[in-house]
């Protein structure tokens, strides 16, 4: 499937793009992150540390073992700090 | 947040802008209705920061997840409704460019008494910290820096559950 | 709260007057300084109120007791000082005629963080409610009855001590 | 000694005035009550349920069993409705 994925904050920056087209078999969105990771370096860096990731489904946020079955856009940021 | 619960009578209003926001008449749209006893706002604003070279904050520039943004605010504003009895909800929120001074958001309550437009009002601005895509990145002279998330922040929305 | 407690840096500002307010110029008064992240504000109106024939509230009087009045204000606009770390206090009064939707009183508190200006706000409202001396006649097609004092109004001093 | 009494709402309105001098010997305001209910009807009317009624000397907030030493105005009246 093509997914939507965006990338938000320091992840955009680490990434050097905020937004791509992802052909991806990855079953979860923890699958899909290991397939980036290994596709290159900029990934493995931006990915190094999940704890301080989220990630949103079709815009609601949700766990990394989230199904992506049925998924348009993919995003991922670091912990919000609005308000 | 998924499930929509009980339709609420509640007025709400979501408002992601670049732009200034007035205070003032967003608080004058929910001073309606002769229910209404009680208006709550919040303002946050741009605080100065120190750096290390004892120069302050140049601005600040805050991101956001255009879409997922509204979603989340409606989301938020909703479950405000949901569980206090409000007339209206308004939240405002900021992208951009900001510079020292500058409102960045509000939100504002009214109900009956004074106890639900409170704790809805304090509600809103715990989930607003942790749920709302939204990002903010300080110049200073020293470079910049993305604000990382406040574990506290967290932590507040313990008491709402 | 007879002692005066250290010295706090907050701008207190106290009210008690028969004119209407404006409450946009009071909360800009207090988005001032670099430290101040947070500005909260309470707005309390007349509300109607259905009398026995169907009818709703003609109008309210408020009276009060001028002297005590802005002393008793100023001395829970002082412990909120004191209790929290707030740039600025302001605490508006109405007295005499006030009709259904009229705007009977404000709080306003700034400060760094919104914790702080929240749970002011909210402490300056319960102290004023039983604590302040006000007391409210609402006129109706009835007649005119003296509002009663609400015992959770008084227990809700509870949680501050 | 010569006190300034006060009355407000319907302590104000049964009594049927909202202010007086008083002269009096009382020790504490709760005696101070004692002699104004002994003196007319109207008074032992207003002061009939003292669960009811609040006190402040000197434009301070105060028990009913605080003494008038001192005091030059005390003034009563129902619980407090503000806000």
């Amino acid at each position: 499937m093509t997914l939507r994925v965006l990338y938000f904050a320091w992840l955009r920056e680490r990434i050097g793009t905020g937004r791509e087209e992802v052909e991806t078999g990855a079953a979860t969105v923890a699958d899909l992150v290991e397939e980036l990771r290994a596709r290159e370096e900029r990934y493995a860096v931006a990915f190094a540390d999940m704890t301080t990731v989220r990630a949103a489904v079709d815009q609601e946020l949700v766990p990394l073992d989230t199904p992506l079955a049925g998924a348009r856009e993919v995003a991922f940021f670091p912990p919000m700090t609005g308000g | 947040m998924g499930d929509p619960g009980p339709t609420s009578a509640a007025a709400l209003r979501i408002l992601v802008t670049e732009a200034e926001f007035d205070l003032a008449a967003e608080a004058e749209r929910l001073e309606t209705g002769p229910e209404t006893g009680a208006v709550v706002t919040f303002l946050g604003r741009v605080r100065d920061v120190v750096s290390e070279d004892g120069g302050g904050l140049r601005h600040m520039e805050i991101e956001h997840y255009p879409g997922m943004t509204e979603r989340a605010l409606e989301a938020i504003a909703r479950e405000a409704a949901d569980r206090w009895p409000l007339a209206g909800v308004t939240v405002i929120h900021r992208y951009g460019h900001l510079a020292p001074g500058d409102r960045i958001m509000m939100v504002a309550t009214s109900s009956r008494h004074r106890e639900a437009a409170f704790e809805a009002a304090a509600f809103l601005m715990d989930y607003l910290k942790s749920r709302a895509p939204f990002w903010k990145k300080e110049v200073t002279a020293d470079g910049e820096a993305w604000v990382a998330a406040v574990e506290k922040d967290e932590d507040a929305l313990g008491r709402w559950r």
